[in-house]
């Protein structure tokens, strides 16, 4: 059945986008060739995120494997704002599918810097902003104060008439006051959720396993925590929300629309099978043609918050 | 040739013992074939997940032979039984479904790329390393290129099985245990052929422990031989997409393994001691 | 080796406590025995959360299986403070081994009384407040709010001299602010993870699987994310943490202890093996004697908090 | 008499095909001889997480026959296989190991108990229910109790093993295909003997799917005929630790099934209808 959704003012063939540093479109289509840009598995590419400077990384390890998910420390290597520019940029314009910047910067300042740098460009699409970061002038995780938010957001509408999507980090108690600070502030959309704070010990040293100290876990591990923040937040915003946490199925896409994400994505599933996506998207048109008349049409809803156990 | 997109659906036709090791062949239909250096993400269809939620993801192995069957390519792995990936691979049964992705990634590259004086091959392997390099040296004697082959083993239990990965080729052994060969590492066998003349216009392809790949990366370096190294690191996905096997480059920063490797030029690497990775 | 370690002034055998609402001692008695007392897996017992009056608890289902663990919407079904001083007290005054009773309140007045109620029975050896709870006087969850939990010990801590511990929620930005305004009102421990926010759909009706809408997910599954709150609160208070979070061998209790816990609980775990905390126990004892010496005495310690990726 | 203390590992004897199910046996060691309508929790040693993380938690398996064997107690469970947990068990194989938990839960009560004038048993079953039935009616037959059993199916696939699992007693069959005995639902069976006078003097004993058993309840209610019911609801544990498998009681608010039950007394719970249970 038809699957083709708008968000954010993009008109994407099907609710099945990637998630950002889950999958680089130029490394996999030097190891699969063109059939990849032929059949790609997403309705729109998310970037990995991109800073103001080139990034290294983190040291190794930058993984941990975990009970049904995964720890990543990976640290953000980038080429930077002018790497990607010109290195990548060129690239990423063979995309059959719409192509979604994801920034992240410690300052407005380098936000700005950032979002300037794309606004321009006409192969961006949209932009996404990572804010699971510290503000450097703050010292203040951005996505975890919806004052904060509100501020960046602020700060960088001005700059660009793209859409901008804000990446809510649920590492928080109220992830729905911080997405309707981000609508108030002028967010086209929300997607959620990031890694969830994690952290690995090495059994022969007892000391961190990852290089990086701690990371963020994803997989379906967090897939039930993921629906219950995507059933907070989609209530408390009238825009679209990207639902995203160990979505491996489209029986898992479909509880995310039914948790009322509008559009699904698809994230360390991609490092078990590079077309995964694929297969949730024919799943989901499957379980969708499927489901019961009413259910089907009657996709937004909410699946509850109690907590008390 | 790039390899198939995505991953696909293969039998398991045979798993035996080799020395302290194990080799499992899959059937693959429609596979390119792989070259010797190159790797496949591979996850059994069943059992994944049956330890504490583990493996979750797919587990990167060398591909130890490749040769055409009847029904597709007959790839073989050689494994070591190290956690639960490994461990449940090591017990696929004939008929058992595997997933696999690839080939993946940077092989080997002929001698005479290496340099164009080079006319022959020393290969350095250690244990479960001898994979990479047992179709290397078949298919560097199916073009007639001088090899000699170093081969390390911790002990009794892991030897053996060499006589039928490397038959025909002139091997050296070394054996911490010294129950065979040399008493001692594999690295002082290379040692002796490169301060002797024996080795000039040979290039070194070595894979093994990192400790074992570090001593060969030094002593090569030194001396200026062209050297590759097969290394490996704990890989999430295999094809670029999570970052996660980052190995130091000498020049600074860091590579992706996965695409910019496995097999490595010794000069470009900071250190082949990368933590975290399998052995 | 010698595993007793002295938690908020109690002597306990070893590290291996039960979570709250994991165990029924009384039950699990009916159903193996005196087995159970003669070889009691716990070093102190945590009675399940009981509430001021009588609870019936949640709609059925209650529970639901996820990737390496559970959604719980239990509803804490309880007999209310009377019924367990008349019913429950007298059968766990046989425990070989110190009882903690688990209290929640929706005000500041049902804690005080439930704590007065417990303060002068001598089965009681101590009590742990359960703050996963909205305060009907704020609105607000105490344990996601480092003023509502000072207020609620500065309420409570005078009616006492039985040692107090505040379970923390990870549902929380910084659990180590949390943590650090229960030890200035007097706490003398803490204990997390309680349950992650979770839901479930369900994929007939696309409704909420649950009877109680959401619910909280627990084990192996928030492992990595609980190492990592256990990581963030041990440094930033001096009074021991109780390290809980789908540990489920000696080698997860020995990374939750380097990760600055002074004991573990062991609960979902206990569903799949009612004896499951004694192998954890002995795998911990064993895993202490064989670590290398250095590793094994320095056992506190922080496991990072980078979360970047 | 008390479960043994925590869970023990039993070896998988025997798994074969029973009608439209399996019957996996188990030897059992250690434990004691249970009960009619008493349970166990199961869980593979192998294979337990490998779909998508599940399953988890532990299976509640009825007994479905217990017969001393070489070294034990060879136990018998019927199982159908639905998701990941009873397809797993469904495809154990001689050898492999089972974690096993129990005996657990109430039993059937003797006829006697539920009324001093009860003199017979009437036993109704449906699929899947068939399980505690069989030993139930095996163990009346040992007493001499004059049992009558009436069983129902969906069809075709699922009949079969009746003869098996209850041969030499009288069986009255009905299948909502018709293709056996009367065409439509055993409760119907049931209606007629209740209607009758043959009922008299005797205690119902069902189990199956929760539709099935809230007729059971309905029925025997209206007329004042003592019934229990074998139910099932979402077992997390089964020992009274995890509060999940609540049913609600005619009197309000709940009972944890696995130690107020799973066996019920009919006049007791509000509705068989619990949401969420397996059948
Ligand atoms: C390019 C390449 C080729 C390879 N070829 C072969 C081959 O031909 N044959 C072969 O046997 N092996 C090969 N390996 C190694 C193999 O991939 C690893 O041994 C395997 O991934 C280990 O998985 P496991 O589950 O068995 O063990 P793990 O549990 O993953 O443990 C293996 C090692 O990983 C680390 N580790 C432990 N726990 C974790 C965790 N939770 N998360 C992440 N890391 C952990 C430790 O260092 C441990 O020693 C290759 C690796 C690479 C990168
Ligand atoms: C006392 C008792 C005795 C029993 N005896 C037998 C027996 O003898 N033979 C037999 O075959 N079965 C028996 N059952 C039922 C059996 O325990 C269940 O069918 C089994 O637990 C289902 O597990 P599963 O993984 O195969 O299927 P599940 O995936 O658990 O699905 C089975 C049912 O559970 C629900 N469900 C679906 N997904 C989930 C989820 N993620 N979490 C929780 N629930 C979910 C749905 O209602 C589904 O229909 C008994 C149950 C009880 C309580
Ligand atoms: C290896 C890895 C790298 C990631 N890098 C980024 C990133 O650069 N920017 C970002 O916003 N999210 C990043 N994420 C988070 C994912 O986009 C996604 O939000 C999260 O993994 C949950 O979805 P999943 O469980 O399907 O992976 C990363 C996740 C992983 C596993
Ligand atoms: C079924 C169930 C019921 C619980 N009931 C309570 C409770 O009453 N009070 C409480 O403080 N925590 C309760 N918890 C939380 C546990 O005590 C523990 O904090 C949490 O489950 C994490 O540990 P685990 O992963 O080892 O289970 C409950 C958990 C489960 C699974
Ligand atoms: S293994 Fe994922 S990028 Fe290399
Ligand atoms: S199944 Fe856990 S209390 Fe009944």
């Amino acid at each position: 059945m038809a699957l083709s959704v708008d968000i954010a003012g993009l008109h994407l063939d099907h609710p099945v986008l990637n998630g950002s540093g889950t999958f680089d479109a130029i490394a996999a289509r030097k190891v699969f060739g063109d059939a990849l840009f032929e059949s790609f598995p997403f309705s729109a590419f998310v970037s990995k995120t991109i800073t103001l400077e080139p990034r290294d990384g983190n040291a190794p390890p930058r993984i941990f494997e975990t009970p049904s998910g995964m720890i990543n420390s990976i640290g953000l290597p980038n080429k930077g704002l002018e790497g990607f520019l010109d290195q990548d940029l060129p690239q990423l314009s063979a995309l059959p599918v719409p192509l979604i910047v994801s920034v992240m910067g410690s300052s407005h300042d380098e936000f700005r810097r950032l979002i300037a740098g794309l606004a321009d460009r006409a192969e961006v699409a949209a932009l996404e902003l990572n804010v699971s970061c510290p503000n450097v002038e703050s010292g203040l995780i951005v996505g975890q104060q919806p004052d904060e938010t509100r501020a960046l957001l602020d700060a960088v509408r001005p700059l660009t008439s793209k859409p901008l999507i804000v990446k809510l980090t649920p590492n928080v108690a109220e992830p729905e006051a911080v997405a309707a600070a981000a609508e108030r502030s002028g967010a086209d959309a929300v997607s959620l959720i990031n890694t969830l704070e994690a952290s690995a010990v090495n059994p022969a040293t007892l000391t961190p396993w990852l290089g990086g100290g701690g990371g963020g876990l994803s997989g379906p591990a967090v897939r039930p925590h993921a629906l219950a923040q995507v059933g907070r937040v989609a209530p408390a915003v009238s825009i679209p929300v990207i639902g995203m946490g160990g979505i491996e199925s489209g029986a898992h896409a479909l509880a995310f629309m039914a948790a009322g994400a509008a559009a699904i994505a698809v994230g360390t599933a991609n490092f078990r099978d590079p077309m995964a996506a694929s297969r949730v998207r024919t799943e989901l048109s499957e379980a969708l043609a499927a489901a019961p008349p009413g259910v089907a049409s009657e996709l937004v809803g909410g699946t509850g918050e109690s907590t008390s156990t | 040739m790039p390899a198939p997109l995505g991953r696909r659906l293969c039998e398991i036709v045979e798993n035996r013992a080799v020395g302290g090791y194990r080799i499992f062949s899959a059937l693959d239909a429609i596979g390119p074939e792989p070259r010797a250096g190159q790797f496949f993400m591979l996850a059994a269809t069943d059992g994944w997940g049956q330890r504490d939620g583990r493996p979750y993801l797919p587990r990167a192995f060398s591909i130890a032979e490749a040769q055409p069957a009847e029904g597709g390519l007959r790839l073989d792995f050689l494994v070591e039984a190290v956690g639960p990936g490994t461990e449940r691979l090591a017990a696929m049964r004939r008929g058992e479904g595997l997933w696999v992705t690839g080939p993946l990634g940077r092989p080997f590259s002929p001698p005479s790329e290496l340099g164009a004086e080079i006319a022959g091959a020393i290969l350095v392997g250690g244990g479960i390393g001898l994979a990479p390099l047992a179709i290397w040296r078949r298919q560097l004697a199916d073009v007639g290129m001088p090899t000699r082959t170093l081969i390390g083993f911790r002990d009794r239990e892991h030897a053996g099985g060499v006589e039928e990965l490397f038959s025909c080729s002139e091997v050296r052994l070394a054996s911490e245990d010294g129950h065979v060969g040399h008493r001692g590492y594999v690295t002082d066998l290379l040692a002796v052929l490169l301060k002797g003349d024996s080795a000039r216009g040979a290039a070194v392809y070595a894979c093994g422990p990192p400790g074992m790949l570090e001593a060969v990366r030094a002593m090569c370096g030194e001396r200026g031989v062209a050297a590759e190294l097969a290394m490996e690191a704990p890989m999430g996905c295999g094809f670029g997409a999570c970052f996660g096997c980052a190995v130091p480059l000498s020049k600074g920063g860091y590579m992706r393994l996965c695409v910019d490797g496995p097999v490595v030029n010794a000069a470009c690497i900071g250190t082949a001691l990368v933590p975290g990775s399998g052995h």
